[in-house]
């Protein structure tokens, strides 16, 4: 299933990078796919379901946002005179909601390029997703905004 | 549009100036692609380089005939396609090259293991033989460098074949130093294509003189440089004698006979040949070189011990005699320096393999601990003693002809720098002969204390019969050496005046 | 101001922006203090330098290097990679003793 | 520019050759790569530089328009570049394979082909 | 190394570089990049696959060995010059065809082998350095 | 029409290089490595991205757009990867300098777990 | 004539086959190869004399203008004649010497072949080809003094041989080559024909010089004489031909043979008395100090050969005839007398004078061969070698201060020769039979064959000295002078010419020494040492210093530092861009052009490779270093870039990351230590050094752009590249198309490195050997 999803995005990749959707050049661009899907065969661990294209949406607009924010948020704290009365930096575990590798992953990548977040590692059990926060509040509340937010729109995406 | 920038249909005949090399290189990838099965490889090694014998001859045997044969890749006029294009000279040197490689197959197939066979030994030697080939027929400058890099390349492979810690250590300063030439070849060409515009060979012929003076004579100190590096000529030699001993005898054999007389051509071809007002210049320098080489060579082997290194050294001395000719660049000289190129070809292989022999026989690296193989082997010993003499030059012995040419030509060359010329060949004659006759005698003559390691007899007669091909050929064309003499003469005569090589390339008059 | 003058304007000034930001990375680069930092710097060069490439792209109009932009985004992270392994592997070196 | 090229390759050869000198292996690595650079860079200067002009035929003409930059040099240095990297590569492993069988990375002490010690020539015949 | 994040995006990763790199090459004849850029993509791409899934996964996603695959590259970049042996021409004279496929007309010609040639040398070669010393290693971080 | 897309191109241009400068200046201002890490892959990723964008609106062109947002897609890909691996192995590293860290429960759970 | 020259080649080719099949015989066998060519070349005598000479050419390198041609006159022939001859009793001789020795087979044939190059030698007209034959004697020669293998003396005598002939040998390369420039010819005849051409030109002394120092190394005259007696290491057959008759006369040859060319100035007679003089004199006083019978017999080999020297010196035809005579006499009795001597060696186990005597009784035979022999070389008629004494000091019998200097060295040589002739002859024959290691008794009948059948030559050819004189003397002397030569030589004794009278003086001195021989010998004996220093020792102290300066200079260039290496190269490099970039004017032509044109964007990249170099140079760690690294890298590509090369910029920026990365991979595994082993001065020699390379380069850099470029390679490419070539990168069209073969090498180079990091990897997991650095190596 996954393979498919991935081929297809193949295909599509090609016919967008050649910027070319004749006939004749989506084969060619399957055959490509296909001999990179063969390339990768053995390298998938589980499969991943993607359902809700809306919410897929919704992640990437949000997610669009949160990015532009995040930058303008460093900006400002890399600006600022005195770095010690902002920076607050800390270690936070968070656990971790979602189970499956893809959506640790994505999570975890949401994260790091989010405001003020970077995620640092992932336990060996996959209960705890370890965030270096730039401006931390308290933990309970970092937890709480992180479940709220992404960790819901992961969990809508790959539900 | 499409027939003024391309030749008219090559014949189908000239593609022997390239094939020798197509095949190499072919043969080499799917003796690559063959390496799990060593026999299988040697069959097709065997094969390939045969086939490249055969057109070799049939490329000599036309040059005799009509002049330089050239063939531009891709039916592009001459300056802009790349040209391939075989003086005598070239077409000779390819020739032998190909007949020591056949001979050095031939003996490594009896001391070759099977973990060497994986490592692609058959398909590095044809690598080896197709940049050699290439260096020796290509006409285009920039060219000749990829062709140097493929031999650099594949040597590096066949040098760390057992990768023993001696080897790794030699392994480095020959490819430091290595590496260092070939990027010196590199800045040279950048600023040729800079001064000149063009990189085809018979066009530079025709516009190295419009360059500046000073900017052409320095890109020939240059080149000179470079091409001394991979000559081991006198005073940049250092990296032939740190690790020519270390491979196995049938690569270092192999090295020998080819690496350093690619050198010694391509220094005759850029010098002579391209820029012969930068050669003017640097006459001095290039005599500075070869009597460098002439006299420490000999010495080297005097002072060595290893038997290989001791060998190494007397190489060295070799490249000194066969730069004299360039030295001089008198039509004798260059003839001197042609058959020298090609005796040394035949003799260093023959001597390395002889060593491998007697390394293999006695069982030692260290002429101190050897001895009594002359009660023990006859084959060996008279050999040995070919070699050595052929070496040193004594009659009638191939060596001898070379040495005579070149004795000649700078006698004939009068002067301050001639008669130093001469001296000098007198004193390598004899230092080399020192040098020889004393491994003779601590290798053959003297006694060894313990006893001799008993050889499984089995592959004996290829082990022995590849060398002894070798010391045919060097007997047989020291007694008859007219062949050789007439070849020289040709070939001489091109390099002099490369009119017909110019003529046989056809450069396009210009831009179309 | 046509066209072409803010294209030349904007990207002059870009061009000085990224350019001074070359100076600074290749400071933390030089100063370190550890490893990790100056792999960071490196990895912040290299998008630089394709940000470099794309204010060229747009200054010269020759929209190819757009391509090597893409690739300069991939060739960043395969170095950053390596150097994470190396640090990776250099603790557990020093684990081993 | 040319000019200022011109300088800047002599600096990296100088550079380069510095690096080659130093007895650490691993740096003379280095050095391979940065003359190999400043060779590049001399290519291309002495190919004289042109500024914004890719030699590039845009599609559908049958030639480019306006002055291009040369392409020879820049097939010859993209060869370079190849070769260059093949050999540093090959030279990266030797070093690599040197310094665990010989154990040290300092050229002053890796004298097993030539060793310090090397035996005088015996006095004898 | 061990790390779910880059594991699980890896085969995305691969999979585009793979695609870019083809596309690279293909295109080379009039565009930049070519057979050496696309093959140091590709070559990459298994570098990255090593890195994350490790050096068996990558010796997997080749299927042949590396070297073969060079060899084999040389070989068709050899070959595809060696045919005009056979119109008469010189080493190397290149030969078009242009094929008709669906309404496109699809060009084949000898330099793209070439250039494919030059492909699979670069990837193999690369893969075969990279994996050499990662199998060197002993442990596949 | 054009004219306004090639005004907000050289706009995104400019805020770009910006946004580049500014986490250059981070990672240069900032006193560890984690926080650096935050200006480099935040404003990194965000001033790299808006460049590309930038390219396909002066050049008008869609193939060049398609190509544009694959190369920002990429970025969105493997920064995070990137600076993920990094931290994860920096935090390992030996030579950690001296990290400003006010509370750290990786540190402590490692502790707790050897 | 061919069969002449080939015949003993193939022979020897064919010994050890012909010992392994005919064993006991092979002896017999092998010498009727000599017997049979000293048949045909008795079938020469008639034409010669009737003649003056055979010429005989075959093609052999006509490119070179070189044909084998052989020339047979009356000089030519006595030598061969000899050489074959009394070549055919050593091959018998030696048969029986050396019975069951191993390598018998091999003797025989160095020996033949040796004897063939000395018939090539001395029938050779062409110039090389007599070189070739010249350095073949020598080889061989080597082969056989250094037979006993197992020896040190006979190694040390046999390299001393061939260093001393080659030098020689080298010398006579030159003289004949820059004779056939002044001369214009190969061959000898011509020369001859010419010779006053050679004498007048400017060359005659270099050409002189070489010749001399060819003839005196062969024939061992003073100061080259030492290497002689220690070829006596050889097996006595050997000495008995090559150091009596054949070999050592090879330089007397080439004098003779180039009498007509360049003998008769006063130069030429004044060396060759003076040395050949001292020669004689040194030879015979050194050969009475001495107790072994061998080692006294090579240095009256010295002596004789000083002789022959100074006769050809003397030029006159008296002295001339007198040569010929002697060399045939000398080679009679002195073969006879070698091969009596090793008959006593051989049957006695010693050659000790002071310990044999009485061996008359025991060994008859050879007693008369010895008695014969020493008549001969006493010069007691009725031998040839009383004629030979007769002539000579006929010859140089005038008033000139030369001559009567040679008359009086004559008689006083002779005089020495005489007495040990005596004592050779005599001393251990009669008298009381001492003991010997082995029981004596006579030598089996080949080796009686040979010193029998000569010594009694040596009485029968003075017997018909008439026939001898026409047949032999006549032609000889006649090619030697290059004008006929009368023969007067008649069986009879005139008591009223006053060189009978100088005979009897001689005779009269040598009876005297012998009287006191003791004396004698112990009062040369404490000369000898109280000089304590020879020319044999010189020779070792040259050889060894020789060797030590090789060690010291070859450790000196090659040390094993490969930094140092590296420093040479780049001196070079310095060298090789500065001296003629400055020396040629070239700085002037430099242009530099205009700052100003380069832009903001432009500066920084520069600033960036430069900084970036810095920071790679100033890296403390590796690591920072090869960080450093990217950021030159990335700076180059954005060059690139900038300057319309967009695939260029793409290929540095993968390359330059793939390097970074698999540098890294490898320094993973490597623990080194983190900083820069270069010690401080290290610092300056080195920045210096790269220095002047790098401003050497950007001021031929320089140089270069201030000129302009040819572009119509360019132009072709970008004019061709889509209609022609279909390809709108032109830079990927040269690449495939324009230079596909380029490329087609540089893959290549790509596969082969890929092999070459297997290899070297494998190679570690199959031995899985680590290398344990022993002290002082690591």
């Amino acid at each position: 299933m996954r393979q498919i999803v991935l081929g297809v995005a193949l295909v599509l990749l090609w016919a967008a990078i050649t910027a070319n959707f004749s006939t004749p050049n989506l084969a060619l661009g399957a055959l490509v796919a296909l001999g990179a899907l063969a390339f990768l065969r053995r390298s998938f661990s589980q499969p991943l379901h993607f359902r809700k294209l809306r919410a897929l949406l919704g992640l990437s607009i949000s997610f669009c946002v949160e990015l532009m924010l995040s930058a303008i948020r460093v900006a400002r704290v890399v600006l600022t005179p005195d770095l010690d009365r902002v920076l607050r930096p800390a270690i936070f575990a968070f656990p971790l909601g979602v189970k499956s590798d893809a959506e640790i992953a994505t999570l975890a990548n949401l994260i790091t390029l989010t405001p003020g977040t970077l995620s640092v590692d992932v336990s060996d059990d996959r209960t705890m997703l370890y965030v270096h926060v730039l401006q931390h509040t308290t933990r309970e509340a970092f937890i709480a905004e992180l479940q709220n937010g992404f960790e819901r729109q992961v969990r809508e995406v790959f539900a | 549009m499409e027939n003024l920038v391309r030749t008219a249909a090559t014949q189908a005949a000239d593609w022997i100036v390239v094939l020798p090399l197509v095949l190499a290189l072919l043969g080499a990838a799917l003796a690559l692609i063959m390496r799990n099965n060593g026999r299988v490889t040697f069959f097709l090694a065997l094969l390939v380089v045969g086939a490249m014998l055969a057109c070799e001859i049939g490329l000599i045997a036309r040059i005799w005939e009509n002049g330089p044969v050239s063939m531009t890749m891709g039916n592009w006029l001459p300056p802009f396609g790349i040209s391939f294009a075989a003086d005598l000279f070239g077409a000779l040197f390819a020739l032998t090259a190909a007949f020591a490689g056949l001979v050095v197959i031939i003996y490594a197939e009896t001391e070759r293991t099977a973990a060497e066979g994986r490592d692609g030994f058959h398909a590095l030697v044809l690598l080896l033989l197709a940049g050699v080939t290439g260096s020796f027929l290509t006409g285009d400058l920039f060219n000749l460098y990829v062709w140097f890099e493929v031999v650099l390349i594949a040597s590096f492979g066949l040098i760390v074949s057992r990768s023993s810690a001696l080897q790794l250590d030699g392994a480095v300063k020959y490819g430091f130093l290595n590496f260092l030439a070939t990027a010196l070849f590199l800045l040279a060409l950048g600023l040729v294509y800079g001064l000149l515009g063009t990189l085809n060979m018979a066009d530079i012929i025709g516009k190295a003189w419009g360059a500046h003076p000073a900017a052409m004579t320095a890109v020939g100190a240059l080149l000179l440089l470079a091409f001394g590096m991979k000559a081991a000529a006198f005073p940049v030699n250092a990296w032939l004698p740190a690790s020519y001993h270390a491979p196995p005898a049938a690569v270092s054999a192999l090295f020998a006979g080819l690496l350093t007389k690619v050198g010694v051509y391509a220094i005759l071809r850029s010098l002579v040949v391209l820029l012969p007002g930068s050669r003017d210049v640097l006459e001095p320098a290039i005599a500075v070189a070869a009597i460098g080489s002439l006299i420490l060579g000999p010495l080297g082997a005097i002072a060595e011990t290893n038997l290989r290194r001791a060998m190494g050294f007397l190489l060295i001395g070799g490249i000194g005699a066969a730069l004299v000719g360039i030295a001089l660049a008198t039509p004798s000289g260059i003839g001197g320096t042609g058959a020298y190129i090609f005796h040394s070809m035949l003799t260093m292989t023959g001597l390395y393999l002889v060593a491998g022999l007697i390394e293999r026989a006695t069982g030692e690296t260290d002429t101190r601990r050897m001895g009594g193989l002359y009660a023990q082997s006859p084959a060996l010993s008279i050999m040995f003693l070919v070699l050595i003499f052929a070496l040193a030059g004594v009659p009638p012995l191939l060596g001898f002809w070379p040495k005579l040419l070149l004795i000649e030509a700078s006698l004939q060359f009068g002067d301050g720098l001639g008669i130093a010329l001469m001296l000098a060949l007198v004193f390598n004659a004899v230092l080399t002969l020192i040098a020889g006759t004393r491994l003779w005698a601590h290798v053959f003559w003297r006694d060894r204390e313990e006893g001799l390691r008993p050889e499984k007899a089995g592959s004996r007669r290829l082990r022995y019969g590849a060398p002894a091909i070798l010391v045919g050929v060097i007997i047989f064309l020291g007694i008859w050496p007219n062949l050789l003499i007439a070849a020289a003469k040709i070939g001489a005569s091109d390099v002099i005046d490369p009119a017909r090589y110019i003529a046989a390339v056809g450069l396009a008059g210009g831009a179309p | 101001m046509t066209p072409a003058d803010a294209i030349a304007l904007a990207s002059t000034i870009a061009l000085a922006m990224l350019g001074l930001a070359l100076f600074f990375t290749v400071y933390r680069i030089v100063v370190g203090p550890t490893l990790a930092d100056r792999v960071l710097a490196l990895d912040l060069l290299t998008v630089l330098a394709m940000g470099f490439v794309g204010a060229m792209a747009i200054r010269t109009g020759i929209t190819l290097y757009i391509d090597i932009a893409i690739a300069l985004a991939l060739l960043g992270f395969l170095a950053t990679v390596a150097f994470a392994r190396y640090i990776l592997s250099r603790a557990a070196l020093k684990d081993k003793g | 520019m040319d000019s200022a090229l011109a300088l800047l390759a002599g600096l990296f050869v100088a550079a380069g050759i510095y690096l080659l000198l130093s007895r650490a292996l691993i740096r003379m690595l280095m050095g391979v790569l940065v003359l190999g650079n400043g060779t590049n860079l001399l290519i291309f200067t002495a190919g004289r530089l042109a500024r914004d002009g890719v030699p590039i035929v845009p599609p559908g003409l049958e030639q480019a328009v306006g002055p291009i930059a040369n392409p020879l040099p820049q097939a010859l240095i993209l060869t370079a570049i190849v070769i260059g990297f093949a050999l540093f590569s090959f030279l990266l492993v030797l070093v690599y394979r040197a310094y665990q069988v010989l154990d040290c990375d300092d050229t002053d002490a890796m004298r097993l082909a030539e060793p310090v010690d090397a035996p005088k020539p015996p006095l004898s015949y | 190394m061990n790390t779910i994040i880059f594991r699980t995006v890896a085969p995305l990763i691969v999979g585009t570089m793979l695609v870019f790199a083809v596309y690279i090459c293909l295109r080379g004849h009039n565009e930049p990049g070519g057979g050496f850029i696309g093959g140091l993509i590709a070559a990459s791409a298994i570098a990255v696959l090593g890195m994350s899934w490790g050096r068996d996964a990558a010796r997997r996603a080749l299927r042949f060995d590396p070297l073969t695959i060079a060899a084999a590259g040389v070989v068709l970049a050899g070959s595809s010059g060696l045919l005009s042996l056979f119109t008469g021409n010189a080493f190397m004279t290149s030969i078009w065809l242009y094929l008709e496929m669906g309404g496109a007309e699809v060009p084949l010609s000898t330099p793209l082998f070439f250039d494919i040639g030059v492909f699979m040398v670069v990837l193999g070669s690369i893969s075969a350095i990279g994996l050499g010393l990662e199998i060197d290693d002993g442990e596949g971080l | 029409m054009e004219d306004l897309a090639i005004y907000l191109g050289c706009l995104l241009l400019v805020a770009g290089a910006g946004f580049s400068l500014l986490a250059a200046v981070g990672v240069v201002r900032l006193p560890d490595l984690l926080t650096r890490m935050h200006a480099a892959s935040k404003a990194g990723a965000v001033g790299g991205g808006l460049i590309l964008l930038a390219v396909p609106l002066v050049a008008l062109d869609a193939s060049v757009a398609l190509r544009a947002i694959l190369g920002v897609l990429f970025l969105l890909l493997t920064t995070p990867v990137s600076a993920h691996l990094l931290a994860r192995a920096s935090l390992t590293a030996p030579d950690r300098g001296t990290p400003m860290i006010k509370i750290n429960e990786l540190e402590r759970e490692k502790r707790i777990s050897p | 004539m061919a069969l002449v020259a080939i015949a003993p080649f193939l022979a020897a080719a064919l010994a050890p086959l012909v010992q392994r099949w005919a064993g006991g015989l092979a002896g017999w066998v092998l010498a009727l190869v000599p017997a049979a060519v000293f048949v045909l070349l008795l079938g020469f005598v008639e034409p010669v004399v009737a003649n003056g000479a055979v010429p005989v050419r075959f093609a052999w390198v006509p490119e070179h203008g070189l044909d084998l041609s052989f020339w047979v006159d009356g000089l030519s022939l006595t030598f061969a004649l000899t050489i074959s001859g009394i070549g055919a009793l050593i091959v018998l001789y030696a048969g029986s010497y050396l019975k069951g020795h191993v390598h018998l087979g091999r003797f025989q044939a160095f020996l033949l072949a040796f004897m063939g190059s000395m018939l090539g030698l001395v029938l050779a007209d062409n110039m090389v080809a007599l070189f070739v034959f010249w350095e073949l004697t020598a080889v061989t020669s080597f082969l056989l003094i250094g037979f006993d293998h197992w020896r040190q003396a006979a190694r040390r005598g046999a390299i001393q041989a061939i260093v001393i002939t080659n030098i020689g040998g080298m010398a006579l390369l030159v003289g004949i080559i820059v004779l056939h420039q002044v001369g214009g010819a190969w061959d000898l005849s011509a020369m001859r024909a010419g010779g006053s051409l050679v004498r007048e030109s400017g060359f005659y002394g270099p050409i002189l010089l070489c010749i001399l120092l060819a003839a005196f190394t062969k024939s061992a005259q003073v100061p080259f004489h030492f290497w002689l007696p220690n070829a006596m290491e050889a097996p006595t057959p050997v000495s008995a031909f090559l150091h009596s008759a054949t070999m050592v006369q090879a330089g007397v040859y080439l004098l003779a043979r180039m009498t007509p060319i360049l003998g008769g100035t006063e130069i030429w007679s004044i060396v060759l008395v003076g040395f050949g003089g001292a020669t004689l004199l040194w030879g015979a006083l050194a050969a009475l100090r001495q107790t072994d019978l061998k080692q006294m017999l090579a240095q009256t080999t010295l002596a004789s050969l000083g002789l022959l020297v100074l006769l050809i010196g003397l030029g006159t035809e008296a002295a001339i005839a007198g040569m010929v005579l002697y060399f045939v006499a000398h080679a009679l009795y002195k073969a006879a007398l070698f091969m009596v001597v090793g008959a006593l060696d051989h049957e006695t186990g010693t050659r000790d004078l002071t310990r044999l005597s009485g061996m008359a009784d025991r060994m008859p035979v050879t007693f008369i061969a010895a008695a014969l022999a020493g008549f001969a070389m006493i010069g007691l008629p009725p031998t040839l070698g009383f004629f030979a004494k007769e002539e000579m000091l006929l010859g140089a019998f005038a008033p000139q201060w030369l001559q009567t200097l040679a008359l009086v060295v004559l008689i006083l040589g002779n005089a020495l020769l005489a007495t040990v002739a005596a004592i050779v002859a005599i001393k251990p024959f009669l008298g009381i039979v001492g003991p010997t290691p082995k029981s004596a008794h006579e030598a089996p009948l080949p080796m009686l064959v040979g010193p029998v059948v000569l010594g009694a030559l040596g009485i029968v050819a003075a017997l018909v000295i008439d026939q001898f004189g026409t047949l032999v003397l006549e032609p000889a002397a006649s090619a030697l002078l290059g004008h006929h030569v009368e023969s007067h030589l008649a069986w009879a004794i005139d008591w009223r010419s006053p060189i009978i009278w100088l005979s009897a003086l001689s005779w009269t001195l040598a009876a005297l020494v012998y009287w006191q021989i003791d004396k004698v010998r112990t009062m040369l004996i404490r000369m000898h040492r109280a000089v304590n220093w020879t020319a044999d020792n010189a020779f070792d102290a040259v050889m060894f210093a020789l060797i030590r300066f090789a060690g010291t200079t070859t450790r000196l260039l090659h040390h094993g530092r490969l930094e140092f290496y590296l420093v040479v190269v780049f001196a070079m490099v310095a060298l090789a861009l500065l001296v003629p970039t400055i020396g040629m004017g070239g700085l002037s032509a430099i242009t530099i052009q205009d700052w100003t044109s380069i832009g903001l964007h432009e500066w920084v990249v520069l600033l960036l490779a430069a900084t970036g170099l810095v920071a790679v140079l100033g890296a403390q760690s590796r690591l920072v270093a090869i960080l450093a690294l990217g950021v030159q890298g990335v700076a180059v590509a954005l060059i690139f870039l900038l300057f319309g090369a967009p695939d260029l910029g793409f290929t540095q920026f993968m390359v330059e990351v793939l390097s970074v990365i698999i540098l890294t991979l490898v320094m993973t595994r490597l623990r080194l230590d983190e900083r820069d082993p270069r010690p401080m001065e290290d610092w300056i020699r080195d920045g210096l050094l790269a220095l002047l390379c790098g401003g050497a380069v950007s001021l031929l850099l320089l140089l270069v752009v201030s000129g302009t470029l040819d572009t119509s390679l360019s132009d072709f490419f970008a004019a061709t590249s889509v209609p022609i070539a279909h390809g709108s990168n032109i830079v990927n069209v040269i690449l495939v198309d324009y230079r596909g073969l380029d490329t087609l090498g540089e893959i290549a180079v790509v596969m082969t490195a890929a092999l070459a990091v297997v290899a070297l990897l494998r190679t570690r997991r199959r031995a899985g050997e680590t290398f344990v650095p022993k002290d002082g190596e690591a």
